[in-house]
């Protein structure tokens, strides 16, 4: 058997910068070839040059041999890559939900592409069929708004597929998934390659490429730095849960919080949840995607105005965010979950970082510059960086500038919301020593977070949600080890890919998926 | 989609009747009435005040407003105190005219400005971006008086090629009637239509779902028509949609330039010569156009975009 | 209305002088020229008389040329102003309020007033207070109003909303750190680009009211009413109309140039920042 | 003269489109209640008066072939012409009196010559046979021809009811009509004076610009009352011709006699004296018309060409103001854009008037109302006068009942000197006493009558036979005796 895909010696270039250099790997039909490795380390400009595309002012170099057809040799892309476009190779981008255009029904995509590869055969309803979806021509006739977010995925999935390529580039395809609908991926790309399909995968992900992968290309600033087989990754150490420890009073105390998205609990999104925090101490909030944990925590910090029931701090009544006191304001801290939007784009970010020290412990401007570099150092990023405009920052470098923007404050209480998604494991550390210290100077924690084993290491106490309500809790430990509710379990079944082959098959019906109901 | 539509109805209705009251309180600010504006160097005052008797003008306001309001409720429009004639029949008559000239300047204005933008938006930046985007700017900024004069002088009473007034022309006949006054109105029109087109082009061509198709080898012509033409042409409809008020304003020009007896001409003679009834008539009709053309350019860019949010 | 596309999406292919010269010669002689008194004697109707010859009143082309620019832009200058104060007032105002009914006193009237014609307003005032300039601004002026009062509202609603303004709150930063840090600040772009278009509508608006004689008197020196007033005369004399429209369309062009090379230049660093 | 060149022997048959200024909706088709130029050129296609006005403005016969009147110029016996309406009736002497009566009709106020034909008693008025009628007055009146020359006299069928169903005796029979537009009307083949040559007339509206603009083109073949910029334009071309009926209105400006500063007779005399006539003629019209002497209908009958003309005199004009202690105060001077050339003139007069020390200051009005805001408010301002006689003239004008007075010139001694002359039946002692009158008028009156502009009609180059005599008149806007060449 002959790899469809053999890259040798690819080299990019953007003028001066050399972004992929000197980068090999085969894809074999059947199997999945893996790309990893840290962000911007040239996966992307690596695996669009099988289509012999590349971005402005980027120049490519080397030989990339897809199906037999030379796409790209020593001047670049080849007038063979036109051929190879959709018909052998086909890309699925990194937020495929974008990737569809929001003016055609998906019927018509899926049809257009059919009469341009494959005018004799009927190959969208088995491209559906391989993509999980339904293929009535109720659904062909929906607009893709009208799906959720994972049924978007899959459409997607199925354009590239109605392509019927023999090898599919799957750039992050986990990036934003909950452990459950991530398991459901995995078994999806086992079958197409079953099929006979090879695979292109993209991801930091390690785990999603111990599962799947048969050969890694590492990575590392545009050069393959070791490749093999899976075992070249190091086995990820198994996190042991943080025990029980500090007691005391509650410090936060919420009780049958519900929360609805428009007036008088129309609605809903929360029912009932009833939550307690003690000084030093961690609470766990876990959920599949939309269950409601944002919500929460925007509660608590006072910004979600829409509830009923109690908030006390110190046993004091706590009101919206509007109304708090200066004191109530500090204590209470929220670092939010889509960082770049709550930063000013005009404005440099460590002096938005300082702002909090000035405004709300009335520090002076230089005192305050100084502890925000400080803080931000501390973090990894530098004070070159924090001077520039957020829009300059790297997704990573910005998540970590908003909780030094919250911990500036001294908070009591400080609200994580999925902190450290944009993070690699050095800056998952960072945050994590940071967030040690201020437990044990008393600063109790609310972490928000969708990997069951960072959570599990830094929480005292687990909640999960589901559809806006707590169907389980307890120490992490407990949670993890002995899950009793159903959904429970299979979040933690299905967040041990790559460590351990899932014992039983994930269920795959999309009514698993909270966000799969049609919307209109 | 049913209550959306119940919605925007009332919405509508309300905005009628209150538009209504507007219009009357604002001829009722206008100095004289029409009794006095029938005035001529024959008639006595004591016949004018006969007259306002006569016309019903003695009545107070309110009372007037009640019983023409009453009367359109019922499908009546109400008589013209000018002419004595049914304010239908001048509204009728005066619409044709402008609606012909309205549906030609589209007619030449829409398919060109989609076709300018597309070519620019595909070519941004590029020569023949920057020829057609100077070329419409400096038309664009032309005050259209000052081309109808121009236009005039050159092709009409120069050259004599073209008709230079409508009056004695019949525009089954002669279309070519139409050809100088559609000329004025071009102008500004297809600047604003062609680089809102080219606008939209531009962030559809960038659009990732444009990139995936390109990348699953959508060939380029069917890449612009199917793909990047409903995205770009959702900016294009909801500024026709606002063309029109400034259209209208345009139209008057026209009207009056090429002695075109239309609408907006009749909407200023009714307010100069206080013809409530008339001013009256013509603004509900042009309210409700206004309604209806907005609606239809929501529907029409829900239908090419559906993800386009329908209220607001 | 939602914010417009910027209308200018390229940079404006003239050279920068030369739109800065086109813009800057009708303004200079809108502003000083009204204090330059030629000698020149009256002469006939439409002679050669003088260097631009005369008018149908027999006079001096030239004269009239430096005393009409005032009305011609002062006018469209002083509606914009004014709609942008009432407008700009009330769509901040509806913004940042957080009573709901107040945002909806505000706004709906404005829908309501929507489908008014403009020609009607303007008519009425114009036949109303015929020959006055000061009602015709006005009148221009709330014209435009319902028009910036929601461009600016939704510029600002945008950035009222966003979770920005709650990390501000949350920082404890004052109302008028947020309002006129961020969201005023936000509000700057679209209102950049409105007024640029916004300005030359006005330009032409007030011309058109002039030209058809709904506007100033028809012995005024106004560039317009010149236009108008002369064209009967074209082919006898044809500078009493072609010089006021070359001033009006030097200004209008030019200012057009302007707007669309600084719209796209503000574009572009946007870009480049990014 | 004739406008006609002369030409070879008139052509039967083709279609004249002629445009007047027009009216919008306030045009109508009731012959009663016309009141625009372009309403009396429909209805003179369509119906005609018992009597005419003559290029002197002094009565012709026309429906009536002739008349007589007892010596007290109280009963007036008027003959009629073998005519015949179109829809075959003959004319009767009860066709006129029910005419008469319509315009008399109390109930339908806007009836317009229900003012000057106040006098006539209609119950004493009757039928002497088929084709003699009596008319009745109950105030003796030496001008009454002329009062059934006047506007809206047209003679109807007895029993007409509906004015959208035109019928009449005139050269052309109703086709359609559109208020604002246009009216088409085709020839009346058994019209009693030589049916016309054209087979179709349309009438059309349209501003001034519009009207040039069409007989240009040659979307028209007539153009009524075209300025003197575009006389000078279309005589540079050859497809346009200028048919002008020399000084055949009046322009003027009308002050108050009984307003400060007027009401004092050095400042009117002071005004009148500060109008450099000359200069107003050449700009405002021009060129194209005569100076005025102050005094309504120069070249009409009963106009007293022997008076000197009125000159120029700052200096005279500045002893007087002196006098009256009114330099260096300001007037307004109330204008509107209603009539070609006013603000022109009034912009002109006021730069004439300061060069004395008096500052007029031009207020524009609204154009609809002016000729009701002339009446009530300011004290001076611009009168324009189409072609009338005399003393209809002074009737509506310059009396002190009269309905336009707008010099407000109420004199006692004036209105029973004009009584005393309208009672002579012998011509030359009326026109002695008119003149009398006119003369204090002159002198002592509100009017200052700049200049008599000409009346300007545009034709296409192939068209025939249209008189150059003023408005108003038998021969203007005649389209039977015009044809196409
Ligand atoms: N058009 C371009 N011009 C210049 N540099 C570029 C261009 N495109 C990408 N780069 C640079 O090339 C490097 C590799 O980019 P690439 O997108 O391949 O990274 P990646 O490994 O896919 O990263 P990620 O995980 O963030 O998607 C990055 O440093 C990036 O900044
Ligand atoms: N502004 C909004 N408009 C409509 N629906 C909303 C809005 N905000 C939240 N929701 C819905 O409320 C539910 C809970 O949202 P929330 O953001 O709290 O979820 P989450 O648990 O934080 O999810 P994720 O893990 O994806 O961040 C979701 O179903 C979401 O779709
Ligand atoms: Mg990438
Ligand atoms: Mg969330
Ligand atoms: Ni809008």
């Amino acid at each position: 058997m002959n790899p469809v895909v053999q890259v040798i010696r690819l080299a990019a270039t953007a003028g001066e910068s050399i972004l992929v250099d000197n980068v090999c790997f085969d894809v074999w039909p059947g199997q999945v070839t893996a790309l990893v490795g840290a962000s911007g380390s040239g996966k992307t400009t690596s695996a669009l040059a099988l289509l012999g595309e590349h971005g402005n002012g980027v120049r490519l170099g080397g030989t990339v041999e897809v199906d037999g057809q030379v796409v790209v040799d020593r001047n670049g892309p080849t007038s063979a890559a036109a051929g190879v476009k959709g018909r052998v190779v086909a890309y699925m981008p990194q937020h495929p939900g974008s990737a569809l255009n929001p003016a055609r029904r998906i019927g018509a995509t899926l049809r257009e592409l059919e009469r341009l590869h494959h005018p004799t055969e009927n190959v969208v309803v088995e491209a559906l069929r391989a993509a999980q979806l339904p293929s009535d021509p109720k659904t062909l006739k929906r607009f893709p708004h009208q799906f959720s977010g994972g049924q978007r995925q899959r459409i997607a999935m199925a354009q590239a597929l109605t392509c019927r390529p023999k090898v599919l580039v799957l750039d992050e395809p986990s990036t934003g998934l909950d452990s459950i609908t991530r398991l459901q991926l995995v078994s999806e790309l086992e079958g197409l390659a079953d099929g006979g399909l090879g695979i292109l995968l993209l991801s930091h992900d390690l785990d999603l490429v111990r599962a799947l992968a048969s050969q890694v290309v590492v990575l590392s600033a545009g050069q393959v730095i070791d490749s093999g087989g899976p075992e070249v990754l190091a086995v990820a150490p198994e996190l042991a849960p943080a025990g029980t420890t500090a007691a005391g009073k509650p410090l936060l105390k919420a009780m049958s919080l519900s929360a609805s998205l428009r007036p008088r609990g129309r609605d809903p999104i929360l029912h009932g949840v009833d939550l307690a925090v003690r000084p030093g101490h961690c609470i766990g909030i876990v959920g599949r995607s939309g269950s409601g944990k944002t919500t929460l925590a925007r509660c608590v910090a006072g910004l979600h105005e829409r509830y009923t029931g109690r908030l006390l701090l110190d046993d004091q009544s706590l009101p919206v965010l509007r109304k708090r006191s200066l004191e109530q304001n500090r204590r209470i801290q929220y670092v939010w979950q889509e960082v770049r939007g709550s930063f000013d784009e005009r404005r440099p970010v460590d002096q938005q970082v300082a702002r909090t020290a000035q405004r709300l412990r009335g520090l002076r401007h230089t005192e305050a510059d100084a502890e925000a570099v400080a803080t931000l150092a501390r973090l990894g990023v530098s004070a070159i960086t924090a001077g520039r405009p957020p829009s300059r920052l790297s997704g990573g470098e910005l998540q970590r500038a908003a909780l030094a923007r919250a911990v500036l404050a001294h908070p009591d209480v400080l609200i994580c919301d999925e902190i450290t998604t944009a993070l690699d494991d050095h800056g998952t550390a960072l945050v994590v020593e940071l967030l040690t210290e201020l437990k044990d100077r008393g600063t109790a924690l609310v972490w928000i977070g969708h990997d069951l084993g960072l959570v599990a290491a830094v929480s005292d106490h687990v909640l999960v949600i589901e559809a806006g309500r707590v169907i389980e809790q307890g120490p992490p430990a407990t949670v993890m080890t002995e899950p009793k509710h159903d959904l429970t379990r299979r979040l933690v079944r299905a967040a041990r890919i790559g460590h351990r082959p899932p014992d039983s098959p994930p269920v795959l019906t999309s009514s698993n998926d909270t966000r799969s109901e049609p919307r209109r | 989609m049913r209550s959306y539509a119940a919605q925007r109805a009332a919405l509508a209705l309300v905005q009628l009747a209150v538009l209504s009251v507007l219009v009357f309180v604002l001829t009722a600010l206008l100095p004289g009435d029409a009794a006095e504006m029938r005035f001529t160097e024959t008639l006595t005052p004591e016949r004018i005040s006969r007259m306002r008797t006569q016309l019903g003008l003695d009545q107070p306001a309110l009372e007037r407003f009640g019983h023409w309001f009453g009367n359109v409720l019922t499908g009546d429009l109400g008589t013209s105190l000018i002419s004595g004639g049914p304010v239908a029949d001048i509204i009728r008559h005066s619409v044709g005219a402008t609606l012909v000239l309205t549906l030609a300047t589209l007619a030449v204005v829409v398919p060109l400005a989609v076709v300018l933008g597309i070519v620019m938006g595909t070519r941004e930046n590029g020569r023949l971006d920057r020829a057609i985007t100077s070329v419409t700017l400096a038309l664009s900024a032309i005050p259209d008086f000052v081309i109808a004069v121009l236009l005039v002088a050159v092709f009409s009473l120069k050259l004599g090629w073209l008709p230079a007034t409508w009056v004695g022309g019949d525009l089954l006949a002669s279309p070519a009637l139409l050809i100088l006054p559609v000329a004025v109105l071009f102008g500004r029109t297809v600047c604003l239509l062609s680089r809102q087109v080219r606008a939209g082009t531009i962030s559809a061509l960038q659009a990732e779902y444009v990139v995936q198709a390109r990348r699953l080898g959508v060939p380029r012509r069917q890449l612009l028509l199917r793909h990047v033409l409903p995205n770009a042409a959702v900016p294009g409809v909801q500024e026709l949609a606002r063309t029109g008020d400034t259209l209208l304003g345009g139209v008057l020009v026209v009207e009056a330039i090429f002695a075109i007896p239309g609408f907006a001409t009749a909407l200023v003679d009714g307010v100069e010569t206080r013809d409530v009834p008339v001013v009256q008539g013509l603004t509900l009709v042009l309210a409700v156009a206004a309604l209806v053309i907005n609606l239809a350019a929501d529907l029409v860019c829900n239908r090419l975009v559906p993800r386009t949010e329908l209220l607001r | 209305m939602k914010a417009r596309l910027p209308l200018a999406g390229s940079v404006a292919r003239l050279p920068l002088a030369v739109s800065a010269v086109l813009v800057v010669v009708p303004l200079l002689v809108a502003v000083f020229g009204p204090f330059v008194h030629l000698e020149a004697a009256p002469g006939l109707p439409y002679s050669s008389q003088g260097v631009l010859g005369t008018d149908g009143l027999g006079r001096d082309v030239l004269q009239l040329l430096l005393s009409g620019g005032r009305t011609a832009l002062g006018m469209a200058f002083g509606a914009v102003l004014i709609a942008y104060i009432v407008g700009g007032l009330i769509g901040l105002t509806a913004a940042s309020t957080r009573h709901r009914w107040l945002d909806e006193a505000l706004i709906r009237p404005l829908d309501v007033l929507l489908p008014l014609p403009s020609l009607l307003v303007i008519s009425v005032v114009a036949v109303g207070w015929r020959a006055s300039a000061l009602a015709i601004t006005f009148a221009v002026a709330m014209v435009n109003v319902p028009t910036v009062a929601r461009l600016v509202r939704a510029a600002a609603l945008d950035a009222a909303s966003s979770p920005v303004v709650e990390a501000l709150r949350m920082q404890r930063e004052s109302w008028f750190g947020i309002h006129l840090g961020y969201v005023g600040r936000a509000v700057l772009g679209p209102v950049a680009a409105d007024i640029g278009t916004r300005i030359t509508l006005a330009v032409f608006l007030v011309a058109s009211v002039n030209f058809l004689g709904l506007g100033l008197s028809p012995t005024a020196p106004d560039w317009a009413v010149s236009v108008s007033r002369n064209r009967e005369g074209l082919l006898l004399q044809p500078w009493a109309v072609l010089a006021p429209a070359f001033m009006l369309v030097s200004f209008t062009l030019g200012f057009n140039l302007l707007a669309d090379r600084l719209v796209h230049r503000s574009r572009r660093l946007v870009e480049v920042a990014r | 003269g004739s406008g006609g060149e002369a030409a070879a022997q008139p052509r039967q048959g083709g279609r004249l489109r002629a445009v007047y200024a027009g009216g919008g909706a306030k045009e109508v088709l009731d012959p009663h209640v016309q009141s625009l130029f372009v309403d009396i050129a429909r209805h003179k296609a369509m119906y005609e008066k018992l009597v005419e006005l003559g290029p002197d403005l002094k009565p012709v016969p026309r429906l009536a072939e002739k008349w007589e009147h007892d010596a007290q110029a109280t009963t007036w016996r008027f003959t009629l012409r073998d005519a015949t309406f179109h829809d075959g009736k003959k004319l009767t002497s009860e066709d006129v009196l029910y005419s008469l009566a319509r315009i008399a009709d109390p109930a339908v106020p806007e009836r317009v010559a229900q003012s000057s034909l106040a006098t006539l008693d209609l119950r004493r008025s009757k039928a002497i046979d088929a084709r003699t009628v009596e008319l009745v007055l109950s105030a003796p009146n030496a001008e009454f021809p002329a009062l059934l020359a006047g506007i809206g006299t047209q003679i109807v069928r007895d029993g007409f009811k509906d004015p959208t169903k035109p019928i009449g005796t005139g050269a052309f029979r109703f086709v359609s009509f559109d208020a604002g537009r246009s009216l088409v009307a085709s020839r009346y083949d058994d019209y009693w004076d030589e049916p016309a040559r054209i087979e179709e007339l349309h009438i059309l509206s349209a501003e001034s610009e519009a009207r040039a603009n069409a007989v240009q083109g040659g979307q028209a073949e007539y153009a009524n009352d075209m300025t003197a910029t575009f006389a000078r334009t279309a005589e540079a071309g050859k497809t346009v011709r200028i048919v002008a009926a020399k000084a055949s209105t009046m322009q003027a400006f009308v002050m108050k006699v009984d307003r400060p500063p007027f009401d004092n007779p050095d400042v009117r005399m002071a005004f009148k004296l500060l109008a450099d006539r000359q200069r107003l003629v050449d700009v405002v019209l021009a060129g194209r018309g005569a100076v005025g002497n102050d005094l309504f209908g120069k070249g009409y009958q009963y106009y007293p060409a022997d008076l000197p003309q009125r000159e120029r005199n700052v200096e005279e004009a500045k002893a007087l103001l002196k006098k009256a202690g009114v330099l260096n105060q300001e007037i307004e001077f109330l204008t509107a854009d209603a009539s070609a050339g006013f603000v022109e003139a009034a912009t002109l007069f006021a730069e004439q008037v300061a060069e004395a020390g008096v500052k007029l200051k031009v207020t524009t009005g609204s154009s609809q109302t002016y000729a009701k805001d002339l009446l009530t408010k300011g004290a001076i301002g611009n009168h324009r006068s189409g072609a009338m006689p005399i003393p209809q003239y002074i009737t509506d004008r310059l009396l002190t009942k009269s309905p336009f007075n707008v010099t407000h010139w109420r004199r006692p001694a004036f209105d029973s000197g004009f009584a005393a002359a309208q009672v002579l039946t012998d011509e030359t002692a009326r026109s002695t006493k008119y003149g009398e009158l006119q003369q204090t008028l002159r002198d002592d009156g509100g009017i200052i009558a700049w200049g008599h502009p000409d009346y300007l009609v545009a034709v296409s180059a192939k068209v025939q036979g249209v008189a150059a005599v003023p408005p108003n008149t038998l021969d203007s806007g005649r389209f039977d005796k015009v044809w196409l060449a």
